[in-house]
C-alpha cells in the first residue's frame, strides 16, 4: 500500500521527464500512448488504494517518507495522509486526468509540441497528486505552486499568441496573489504551532489558547489564518473577485481546460478548506465571508455565462458559479458535501469541456457559438454526451449534479442562520441561471441552424476522442448515487457531520419537491423560448434589462479593475525608479555628493592665484592664526 | 589529508592568475590552463567538503601563522559549515564562469583570465579568514579585480559604472576598518574566536555596528545602498555579471554573520528595527523597481537586491524573534534560512546572468522592447531562461522557495508586519520574471537573426548544470542545512549568550 | 636702560617688517632680496643680543654663517632673477602666475 | 685626544666626504669636453661608493661626532640607506629624460649630490647651526637644481617661488632657534630636548618650538604652507621633483623626530594639537585639491600634501615618543611617490611629454607592465591593501583610533575615499580608455627592472612586514 502511494506520483514524474526531455527519437505517438500508460498504471494504484481504504474502516495512511528540511525544532517532511476524503481525491483526479490522457493523443496529434503537452499535463498531475496526498501545509503549498505553474505554461501554451500569453501571466500574477495570502496563513499557522504537520496540528488544536492570541484588524488570530488560506483558495477557486483569470485561461487547449480549469486544479481550494477543516470549523467571521464569496460567486459568475458567446467560456464561467457552491457549502462547514460536489462536478464539467473540444475540433478551431448550431445530426455522439452533462449540471433529477446541488440547497436550508438563508436564496436563483445558460448552450449548438457555412464537411471525431466522452458521461450519470458514502464519509480529525439524510429514495422525492425543481422546470422553460424557438419579448427590450444586460456583459468590471491596478502598479514602478531610485538616492545622494565635493574642489582650485605675495600673505597669516590662537589659550 | 588546504585553495588560483598575466602567446594554452586551474580549485574545494565534519561547533581545517605580531594581525584560516559552502559556492560559480569564457571573442583574454582568477582566490580568503584585518584585506582587495574587470571589459558606460562601484564599496570597508582598529584597541586582537568574546557598552556597541553594518549594507547591497549595483551590472561582462552577484554580494551578507551579530549582538538587537525596515524596503520596492526596468539585466539586478532583502530580514529578525520566544531554534530557522537565500540566489542570479548574456552576444541588445519571441529562435535557451526566472520568483522546487518560506514563516514569529511586506514578493517577483519572460521568450520574433544561434553543447552543459543544482537545492535542502546547522547554533548561542 | 627685552622686540618689528614687505611689495622682485636680507638681519639680532646677555660666544658663531648663507641666497637670488629675465623679459612679480591653481 | 676625536670623527663621516669630493670632481669633468659623458657614471659610482662605505663604518653604539655636533645611530643610518637608495633610482631612472632636454650637464650631478648632502646632513646633525647648514646646503642646491631648465620659464617660476618661500621659512626656524638659543644657552638639540625635560617648559620654548614646526610643516608641505609644492613639482625638471618628493621630506622628518622625541613639549595641548589641526586640515585641503587637477604633476604635489597630513597626524599621535607609525609612513610614502615620479619620468623620456591626466588615456595598451607598476603605486599612495600603503593608512588611522580619536579617524579616513577618486582616475585612463599610438616602441629593459624595483617592494612588504615593522619599531621606539 504505502510503496503504491510512492509510485503513484513517481510514476507521473518519470513519465513527465522521459516525455519532456526525450529525443527525436520517442515518436508522438508512442509518447502518448507511454504517459497514458502510466498514468493508467498510476490510477490503478490509486483504485486498489481507495478500494483498500474502504475495505478497512478508519485506516489513515500517514507517513513521511522523505524530510525536506530539518533544522532542529523544524521539521518538513514529504508524505501522505489518505483517508477516505484523500483516497477519492486521488482517484478523481487521476480517472480524469487519465481520460484527458487519451482524449489529448488524439486532439494534440497535430500540434508540433505534443510532447511538451504531455509533459506538461503530467507534470500536472504529478503537483495535483503531491497537493492531494499531502500531509502538511508545505507539502501542500508544493502543490499549490506546482499545479499553478502547470496551469501557468499551459496556458501559454501557444506561446506565439499574444492573448494567449497575456492570459497565463495573468493567471500565474492573481494566482501569486492568493498565495501570498496562502503563506501567510501558513506562517500564521506554524507560529501557532510550530509545526506544519497536520497530525500535529490538530491533536495540538484544543491545548491552544485561543482568548489569549493578538488578534488583527478585530480579527481572531484563528480567523485571520482561515482567511488567508481561504484567500489563497479563492484565487485557485476563482472565486470573486479573484476569478478573473479562469476564463481567459480558456486560452489554453481544450483538453487542459477539462483537466485543469474544471475538474481538478480550481478545485484544489476546495479540497484545502475541506482538509484544514478542524481549523475551519473553529472560526466564526471567516466561515460568514465564505459563505457570502461563494453564494455570491455562484449567483453572478453564472449570469455572465448567460451572454457568453465563446463555447469554453460559457463552460468557465459555469465552472467559476458551480465552484461558488462548493464554496458556499464550505462555509456552513458541509465539507463532505462540497466535497460531493466537487465530485460530481469534476465529471460532468470535464465532459462538458472535452465535448466542447470535440467540438471545436469539428468545427476546425471555431470557439463562436453564434457560428455554430444544429450539430445534433453530424455529431450525435458528442451531442448526447453534451446532452448528458447539461442535465447533470442543471440539477437534472437522477443525475449526479441533481444529487449534489440538492444536497447543497438542503444543508444551506437547514443551517439556521441569516446569512445561509440569504445564500440559500442566491443559490436557488443561481440554480436557475444555470439551468437558462446550460440549456442555451445545447440550444444554440445543438439545436437550430448551422450558422457557421456548410455543414456537410462536419464529421464526428475518431473513437479516441469519444471513448472518453462516454466514459464520463456514464460517470456524470451515475456518480450521484454515492451520494450516502460522501455524507458519511469522514475527514481527518473532523470527523462526521451530521448532515441530515434519510436515504436515497426520500431524498429524491424531496429534492424533486423542493424549491430547485421549480428552478428547473422555470430555466427550461425559459432557455427554450428564448434560446430554442428564439422568440422575441418587448420586455427583454427595455431600459433596465437592457442596462442590466450590458451590465453583466462587463462582468462586473473585474478585469478592469485589475488591468487598472497593474498598470497603476507599473506606473507606479517606473516613476519611483525615475524619480526615487534614479532621481533621488542615485543622483541627488550618491552622486550628488561627489559633485558638490568636486564644485568645492573646483572653488578651492580657483582660489589659489599664482601669485608669490598671496602665498607669502597666506603663510603669515596661517602663522598669525596659529600664533594668536595659541595666545588666546595661554593668557 | 592535505594540510595548508585553505591556503593552497588561496594562494593557488591567486599565483596562477599572476603567471597568466603575463603569459599572452597561445590562446588554446591560455584556454585550457585557466579551466584547468578552475577545475584544481574546484576539486579542492570539493575535497574540503568532504573532509569536514559536520557536527563539530570550531572552526576546522585551521592555519594560524603570526603575521604580524606587532600590529595583532595574524594570518588565521579556517572554516566552518557557512563558509565551506560558500567557499563551494565560489569555486562551483568560478569554474562555471571558465568554461563559459571559452565561448567569448575579447581582446586581452589573458588578463581577463588571471583576473577572475585572483577574484576567485580572494574570494575564497575572504570566506575563510578568521582574523578580521586578514579578512580586511581579502575583502578590499577583492574590488580590485572587480573593478578592473567592469573598467576593461565592461560596456559603454563602463568607467562610470566602475568607479562607482569601487569608491562607493571602498567608502564602506573604510568604516569597518576603523571598526575593526577600535575593536582591536579595546581587546588587543583581531581574532575571530576573541571578538566573539569581547564585550562591549551599548554605546560602543551601537556605533560599531552602524559602522560595520553599513560598510556590509553597500557590498549587499541594502537600500539606500543599492544604487551602485544596476550600474555595475549593466556595464559589466556577463561573467563580471555572474561573478558579481553570485559572489560578491554575498560577501556582503557573509560578513554580517561572521563579524557584526555575533559581535556586537546588543548594538543590532538596539538598532534592528532600522535595518528590518530597509530590509523590507528593499523586498517590496526594490522589487517594484524592477518590474519596468527596460534593460534585462538592470532587471535582474534589482531583483538581485529584492532578494539580497530576504537575506538581511533573515538576519535582522532574529532579535526580536529571540524576545518573543527565546528559543535558539527559531533563530536557527531563520539564519538558515537568509543563509539558503545566499547559496540559492548565487546560483540562480548566476544563471539569470548567464542566459541574458548569450542573448546579448548574439542579438547585441539587453534592451527588453528589442526583443520578442525567442522561443522561436533559439528553444533551448528560452526553456532554461524560463526555467530560471520561475525559480527566481521563489517557485517550489527549486532552490530559492526554501530560504523565502523559511524567512517569511520567521518572520511572522516576529511581526505580523514582516511577514506581510515580504510576502508580498511572491507577487512582484512573479511579475517582473515572468513579465520579463513574456516580452522576451514568448510572442513572434522581433529581430530575426536567421542561422542556428541555439545553445551550442558547452552553454547546453553549463544551464544544464545550473539548472540540476537548482533543482537539487530545491528537493534536497538538507545537505546544505546539515552542513550549517551546528555553525549557525554556534554564531547563535554566542549571540544570545552576549544579549 | 635699554634692556634684553627691548632688543628682542626690535628685532621681532624687524622681522615683522621685512615679512610685510614681502607680501606688500608686488611689483618688484629686487626689494623681495632685500626684505629677505632683513629678515635674517633680523635673526642675527637676535642671536648676538642672546649671546651678548648670556656671555655665550656660540651665537656670534651663528651669525657669521648665517651670514656666509645669506650671501650665498643672494647670489642664487639674483641669478634666478637673471633666468627669469631672459625667458620673460621682465621681473614683475605681478606677471609670475603661470603656475596656479 | 681632539686630534683624535677628530680623525675618528672624519673616518665616521666618510660617505659624506666621499659625495662631497665626487661632487666636486663631477663639476669639474662636467666642464671637461672629452669626459663629460662620464658624469653619469661617476655619479653612480660615488652613490655606491658611499653607501657601501656607509655600512663598512657602521655604528654599534651611536656615536657623536664633531663634538657632538653630528650623531650616527641606528635611526639616522636607516634614514640614510633608504636616502641612497632612492636617489640611486632617481638618478638611473633621470638619465634619458635629461639626456632629451640636454641637462644631462656635471653641474645638474652635482648639484643633486650636494643636495642629498645637505639632507645627509640634517639627519645626523645634533647641532643647530651643522643643521642650519645642512637645510641651507640642499635648500640652495634645489633652488639652482629647480632653475635649471633656462629655457623653461615655469622653471625659473618655481625656482623664485620656491626661493622666496622657502626663505621665509628657513628665517621663521632660525627665529625659533635664536630663542631656544637664548633660553638654553645652548646650540645642541640633545641639550635643548634635556632643558625642557629638566625645567618647566616656558611659552618662549613654546614659542620657538611652533616657529621651528612651523618651517617643518613647510618642508613637508603641510597645508596651509603647501602652496610651493604643486607649483614646484610642476615647473621643475622631473627629475629634481624627484628629489624634492622624497628626500628633503626623509630628513626633515628626522629633523622633527630629533626635536621630539623625548621632550616633554609633546605633552603640551598647545603644541600637539598644532599637529593634529595642520594634519586633519592638510588631508582635506590636499584631497579637495587634488581632486580639481588636471596635471598628473600637480595631482602628485596635492596628494602629497594630503599625505603630509597623514605625517603630522602620525606625528601627534606619537604622544608617547612613538615615531616608529610616523617613520614607517614617511619611508612607505617616499617610496610610493618615487615609485610615481620616476614612472612618469621614465614615459615622458620617451619624447611623449606626460603632462596631463588625459595623456595616460590608453597606456596599458602601448606599456603594459609600466601601467601595471603605475597602478600598483599609486593603490600604494591610496592605501590600498595588498600595497604597503595599506599598513601606513592603517597604523596612522590605528594611533588615532587607541587615542580616542574615532571621528578623527573617520574623518581624514573618508578623505583617503575622496582622494581613491582621483587615483582611480589615472587609472581608469591607462586601462579602460582607448589606447594612443604614439608609444609603441618598448622601453629599455634596464629601466623597467629599476622601476619595478619599487612596486616590488611595496608587495613584498605588505606581505611580510613583520621584520620591518620589527626593525622600525625597535629602533624608533
Amino acid at each position: 500500500m504505502e510503496l503504491l502511494l510512492l509510485f503513484i506520483p513517481l510514476l507521473l514524474l518519470t513519465s513527465s521527464l522521459i516525455v519532456g526531455l526525450s529525443s527525436n527519437n520517442l515518436g508522438k505517438i508512442s509518447a502518448g500512448i507511454l504517459s497514458s500508460t502510466l498514468v493508467f498504471v498510476a490510477l490503478i494504484f490509486s483504485s486498489i488504494i481507495l478500494f483498500n481504504i474502504y475495505k478497512h474502516e478508519d485506516q489513515i495512511l500517514y507517513e513521511n517518507f522523505y524530510n525536506w528540511i530539518s533544522i532542529s525544532s523544524l521539521e518538513i517532511g514529504i508524505g501522505y495522509l489518505i483517508d477516505k476524503f484523500s483516497a477519492v481525491m486521488l482517484f478523481v483526479v487521476l480517472l480524469i486526468s487519465f481520460v484527458v490522457h487519451v482524449y489529448s493523443i488524439s486532439y494534440m496529434s497535430e500540434e508540433k509540441d505534443f510532447k511538451r503537452f504531455f509533459s506538461y499535463i503530467a507534470l500536472f498531475t504529478f503537483s495535483m497528486i503531491l497537493l492531494v496526498m499531502s500531509n502538511n501545509l508545505i507539502q501542500l503549498f508544493i502543490g499549490w505552486e506546482g499545479v499553478g505553474l502547470v496551469s501557468y505554461l499551459l496556458i501559454g501554451f501557444f506561446y506565439k499568441k499574444e492573448s494567449a500569453i497575456k492570459a497565463n501571466l495573468k493567471a500565474f500574477l492573481i494566482n501569486r496573489i492568493g498565495d501570498m495570502f496562502f503563506i501567510l496563513g501558513i506562517a500564521m499557522i506554524y507560529a501557532l504551532f510550530d509545526s506544519f504537520d497536520y497530525r500535529t496540528i490538530f491533536i495540538n488544536i484544543n491545548k491552544v489558547d485561543f482568548e489569549n492570541l493578538d488578534s488583527y484588524f478585530g480579527l481572531s488570530y484563528l480567523d485571520l489564518s482561515c482567511l488567508f488560506l481561504f484567500i489563497g483558495a479563492m484565487a485557485k477557486s476563482a472565486q470573486i473577485p479573484l476569478h478573473v483569470w479562469l476564463p481567459d485561461s480558456m486560452e489554453g487547449p481544450t483538453p487542459i481546460s477539462a483537466l485543469i480549469h474544471a475538474a481538478t486544479m480550481v478545485t484544489a481550494g476546495i479540497f484545502m478548506v475541506g482538509r484544514l477543516s478542524p481549523l475551519f470549523e473553529l472560526t466564526d467571521f471567516t466561515n460568514s465571508f465564505i459563505l457570502i464569496i461563494g453564494s455570491s460567486t455562484a449567483l453572478f459568475m453564472g449570469l455572465i455565462a448567460i451572454y457568453e458567446n465563446d463555447i469554453k467560456r460559457v463552460i468557465a464561467y459555469s465552472t467559476i458559479s458551480q465552484l461558488g457552491y462548493m464554496v458556499a457549502a464550505l462555509g456552513i462547514s458541509a465539507y463532505t458535501v462540497s466535497f460531493f460536489h466537487l465530485f460530481t462536478h469534476a465529471f460532468f464539467k470535464a465532459l462538458l469541456f472535452l465535448c466542447a473540444g470535440s467540438i471545436i475540433m469539428s468545427l476546425h478551431h471555431n470557439q463562436d457559438i453564434t457560428k455554430m448550431g444544429g450539430l445534433r445530426s453530424k455529431l450525435p455522439v458528442t451531442y448526447i454526451c453534451f446532452l448528458i452533462g447539461t442535465l447533470s449540471i442543471i440539477g437534472f433529477p437522477l443525475t449526479s449534479g441533481f444529487f449534489s446541488k440538492d444536497l447543497i440547497l438542503e444543508v444551506m436550508l437547514d443551517n439556521n442562520s441569516t446569512i445561509s438563508f440569504v445564500s440559500y436564496n442566491m443559490l436557488l436563483i443561481g440554480a436557475l441561471v444555470t439551468v437558462i445558460y446550460s440549456l442555451r448552450l445545447l440550444f444554440i449548438v445543438f439545436h437550430g441552424d448551422f450558422r457557421g457555412g456548410k455543414l456537410s464537411s462536419i464529421k464526428e471525431q475518431s473513437m479516441i476522442i469519444l471513448l472518453p466522452l462516454i466514459l464520463l458521461a456514464i460517470f456524470s450519470l451515475f456518480s450521484g448515487y454515492l451520494i450516502k458514502t460522501f455524507v458519511d464519509m469522514p475527514i481527518y480529525f473532523y470527523g462526521l457531520k451530521d448532515i441530515h439524510y434519510e436515504g436515497m429514495l426520500p431524498f429524491i422525492s424531496h429534492g424533486i419537491l423542493s424549491p430547485a425543481s421549480i428552478a428547473l422546470i422555470t430555466g427550461f422553460f425559459a432557455a427554450k423560448i428564448l434560446y430554442k424557438d428564439e422568440r422575441k419579448f418587448k420586455m427583454l427590450n427595455s431600459a433596465i434589462t437592457i442596462k442590466l444586460k450590458s451590465f453583466i456583459q462587463t462582468k462586473y468590471k473585474f478585469d478592469e479593475l485589475f488591468i487598472y491596478s497593474s498598470n497603476k502598479t507599473k506606473k507606479i514602478s517606473s516613476l519611483l525608479a525615475s524619480k526615487f531610485d534614479i532621481g533621488l538616492i542615485d543622483g541627488f545622494i550618491v552622486n550628488g555628493l561627489p559633485k558638490k565635493i568636486n564644485k568645492l574642489s573646483q572653488i578651492l582650485k580657483s582660489l589659489s592665484s599664482g601669485y608669490l605675495y598671496h602665498y607669502a600673505f597666506l603663510f603669515v597669516f596661517s602663522i598669525v592664526v596659529i600664533f594668536g590662537i595659541i595666545l588666546a589659550r595661554i593668557l | 589529508m592535505i594540510s595548508n588546504i585553505l591556503s593552497l585553495l588561496i594562494w593557488v588560483p591567486i599565483l596562477s592568475g599572476i603567471i597568466l598575466y603575463f603569459y599572452n602567446r597561445n590562446e588554446k594554452i591560455l584556454n585550457i590552463y585557466n579551466v584547468l586551474i578552475n577545475f584544481f580549485v574546484l576539486a579542492l574545494s570539493i575535497y574540503l567538503l568532504i573532509n569536514f565534519k559536520q557536527d563539530v561547533e570550531a572552526f576546522q581545517f585551521i592555519e594560524k601563522y603570526n603575521w604580524i605580531n606587532t600590529l595583532n594581525i595574524q594570518y588565521f584560516l579556517g572554516v566552518d559549515g557557512i563558509s565551506t559552502l560558500l567557499i563551494i559556492l565560489n569555486t562551483i560559480i568560478f569554474f562555471i564562469v571558465s568554461i563559459y569564457n571559452l565561448n567569448l571573442k575579447i581582446d586581452k583574454r589573458n588578463q581577463y583570465y588571471a583576473s577572475f582568477l585572483i577574484a576567485n582566490g580572494l574570494t575564497i580568503g575572504v570566506f575563510s579568514s578568521l582574523d578580521a584585518i586578514l579578512f580586511y584585506i581579502f575583502f578590499e582587495a577583492l574590488l580590485i579585480p572587480m573593478f578592473l574587470i567592469i573598467g576593461i571589459w565592461g560596456g559603454a558606460n563602463r568607467i562610470y559604472a566602475s568607479i562607482k562601484f569601487f569608491i562607493y564599496t571602498f567608502f564602506g570597508s573604510v568604516l569597518l576598518l576603523i571598526s575593526f582598529l577600535y575593536i582591536n584597541s579595546k581587546i588587543s586582537s583581531f581574532d575571530i574566536n576573541y571578538l566573539y568574546d569581547a564585550n562591549f557598552t551599548l554605546v560602543e556597541q551601537e556605533w560599531l555596528f552602524i559602522a560595520m553594518a553599513i560598510a556590509f549594507a553597500i557590498k549587499i547591497p541594502m537600500f539606500p545602498f543599492h544604487t551602485w549595483l544596476p550600474d555595475a551590472h549593466v556595464q559589466a561582462p556577463t561573467s563580471g555579471s555572474v561573478v558579481l552577484a553570485a559572489i560578491l554580494l554575498k560577501v556582503g551578507a557573509y560578513g554580517f554573520i561572521r563579524y557584526v551579530l555575533p559581535v556586537v549582538p546588543i548594538g543590532a538587537m538596539s538598532l534592528d528595527i532600522y535595518f528590518i525596515i530597509l530590509s523590507l524596503i528593499a523586498i517590496a520596492y526594490v522589487g517594484l523597481i524592477a518590474i519596468t526596468q527596460n534593460d534585462m539585466k538592470k532587471l535582474i539586478a534589482y531583483s538581485s537586491i529584492s532578494h539580497m532583502g530576504f537575506v538581511t530580514l533573515g538576519f535582522f529578525i532574529i532579535f526580536q524573534l529571540f524576545e518573543k520566544t527565546s528559543n535558539v531554534d527559531d533563530l536557527i530557522i531563520s539564519l538558515s534560512g537568509s543563509l539558503y537565500q545566499i547559496i540559492s540566489h548565487g546560483f540562480v542570479s548566476a544563471s539569470l546572468f548567464i542566459c541574458v548574456g548569450s542573448i546579448y552576444d548574439r542579438y547585441k541588445t539587453k534592451k527588453i522592447s528589442d526583443l520578442s519571441g525567442l522561443l522561436n529562435q533559439m528553444p533551448v535557451y528560452s526553456w532554461f531562461f524560463l526555467f530560471f526566472a520561475l525559480a527566481n520568483c521563489g517557485l517550489p522546487g527549486t532552490s530559492s522557495f526554501v530560504g523565502e518560506l523559511l524567512i517569511i514563516i520567521s518572520s511572522f514569529k516576529a511581526n505580523f508586519i514582516y511577514a506581510f511586506i515580504s510576502s508580498s514578493t511572491l507577487i512582484i517577483s512573479a511579475f517582473y520574471s515572468l513579465w520579463l519572460v513574456k516580452r522576451v521568450i514568448y510572442g513572434e520574433i522581433k529581430i530575426d537573426l536567421d542561422k542556428n544561434i541555439d545553445a551550442n553543447n558547452l552553454e547546453k552543459l553549463i544551464l544544464f548544470t545550473l539548472a540540476l543544482i537548482i533543482i537539487i537545492l530545491g528537493i534536497y535542502p538538507d545537505f546544505i542545512m546539515n552542513f550549517m546547522n551546528t555553525s549557525l547554533r554556534h554564531i547563535s548561542e554566542t549571540i544570545i549568550f552576549k544579549l | 636702560m635699554i634692556t634684553m627685552t627691548h632688543y628682542l622686540v626690535f628685532s621681532l618689528l624687524l622681522f615683522c617688517i621685512s615679512i610685510a614687505g614681502i607680501f606688500i611689495n608686488r611689483k618688484n622682485i629686487l626689494l623681495l632680496l632685500m626684505s629677505i636680507e632683513l629678515m635674517l638681519l633680523s635673526v642675527n639680532t637676535n642671536f648676538i643680543v642672546f649671546s651678548h646677555f648670556s656671555n655665550d660666544i656660540t651665537g656670534q658663531v651663528f651669525v657669521f654663517f648665517i651670514l656666509a648663507v645669506a650671501a650665498a641666497e643672494s647670489a642664487i637670488g639674483l641669478a634666478i632673477i637673471v633666468a627669469l629675465y631672459r625667458v620673460k623679459n621682465s621681473i614683475e612679480i605681478n606677471l609670475i602666475n603661470k603656475l596656479k591653481g | 685626544m681632539i686630534i683624535q676625536n677628530t680623525i675618528t670623527s672624519l673616518f665616521h663621516f666618510m660617505p659624506e666626504i666621499i659625495l662631497s669630493i665626487s661632487s666636486m670632481v663631477i663639476l669639474l669633468i662636467g666642464t671637461l669636453e672629452f669626459l663629460k659623458k662620464y658624469v653619469f657614471q661617476l655619479t653612480i659610482l660615488s652613490i655606491l661608493l658611499a653607501s657601501s662605505f656607509s655600512y663598512m663604518v657602521y655604528p654599534e653604539t651611536a656615536l657623536s661626532l664633531f663634538n657632538a655636533s653630528i650623531v650616527k645611530n641606528d635611526i639616522t643610518e636607516f634614514f640614510k640607506y633608504i636616502c641612497y637608495f632612492i636617489f640611486l633610482i632617481q638618478v638611473l631612472i633621470s638619465r634619458k629624460y635629461l639626456n632629451i632636454r640636454k641637462l644631462d650637464s656635471g653641474e645638474f650631478y652635482s648639484l643633486l649630490i650636494f643636495a642629498l648632502i645637505g639632507c645627509l646632513i640634517i639627519i645626523s646633525a645634533d647641532n643647530l647651526i651643522v643643521l642650519f647648514l645642512g637645510i641651507e646646503l640642499s635648500s640652495l642646491s634645489l633652488y639652482s637644481l629647480i632653475a635649471l631648465d633656462k629655457s623653461n620659464s615655469l622653471s625659473s617660476e618655481a625656482a623664485i617661488k620656491y626661493f622666496v618661500l622657502s626663505i621665509i621659512a628657513s628665517a621663521i626656524m632660525l627665529f625659533g632657534f635664536s630663542y631656544l638659543y637664548g633660553l638654553t644657552n645652548s646650540l645642541s638639540i640633545s641639550e635643548i630636548i634635556v632643558f625642557s625635560n629638566t625645567n618647566e617648559i616656558s611659552n618662549l620654548y613654546l614659542f620657538s618650538y611652533i616657529l621651528i614646526f612651523i618651517g617643518v610643516a613647510f618642508k613637508f608641505a603641510v597645508a596651509p604652507f603647501h602652496m610651493w609644492l604643486p607649483d614646484v613639482y610642476e615647473g621643475s625638471p622631473l627629475p629634481v621633483t624627484n628629489f624634492i618628493s622624497s628626500i628633503p621630506k626623509i630628513a626633515f622628518f628626522v629633523l622633527a623626530y630629533k626635536f621630539l622625541d623625548g621632550n616633554n613639549i609633546m605633552q603640551i595641548d598647545n603644541f600637539h594639537n598644532i599637529f593634529l589641526f595642520l594634519g586633519i586640515f592638510s588631508v582635506i585641503v590636499g584631497n579637495l585639491y587634488a581632486l580639481a587637477q588636471k596635471k598628473i604633476m600637480r595631482l602628485i604635489a596635492y596628494s602629497g600634501v594630503a599625505n603630509s597630513g597623514f605625517i603630522f597626524l602620525a606625528l601627534y599621535a606619537a604622544i608617547e615618543y612613538n615615531f616608529s607609525v610616523s617613520a614607517f609612513y614617511v619611508a612607505s610614502y617616499s617610496f610610493a611617490t618615487v615609485s610615481l615620479i620616476s614612472l612618469v619620468t621614465y614615459i615622458s623620456s620617451k619624447k611623449y611629454n606626460l603632462v596631463y591626466i588625459k595623456d595616460f588615456k590608453g597606456l596599458s595598451a602601448s606599456l603594459g607592465f609600466i601601467s601595471v607598476l603605475f597602478m600598483v603605486t599609486l593603490l600604494s599612495t591610496a592605501g590600498i591593501p595588498l600595497t604597503v600603503g595599506f599598513y601606513a593608512k592603517y597604523l596612522v588611522i590605528d594611533s588615532l583610533i587607541s587615542k580616542d580619536l574615532i571621528l578623527v579617524a573617520t574623518l581624514v579616513i573618508l578623505m583617503t575615499v575622496v582622494g581613491l577618486y582621483y587615483y582611480l582616475r589615472i587609472i581608469w585612463f591607462m586601462f579602460f580608455e582607448p589606447g594612443i599610438n604614439s608609444l609603441v616602441n618598448r622601453g629599455d629593459k634596464l629601466s623597467v627592472l629599476i622601476l619595478s624595483f619599487i612596486p616590488a617592494i611595496i608587495i613584498m612588504v605588505f606581505l611580510f612586514p613583520e621584520p620591518i615593522f620589527k626593525y622600525i619599531f625597535n629602533i624608533l621606539t
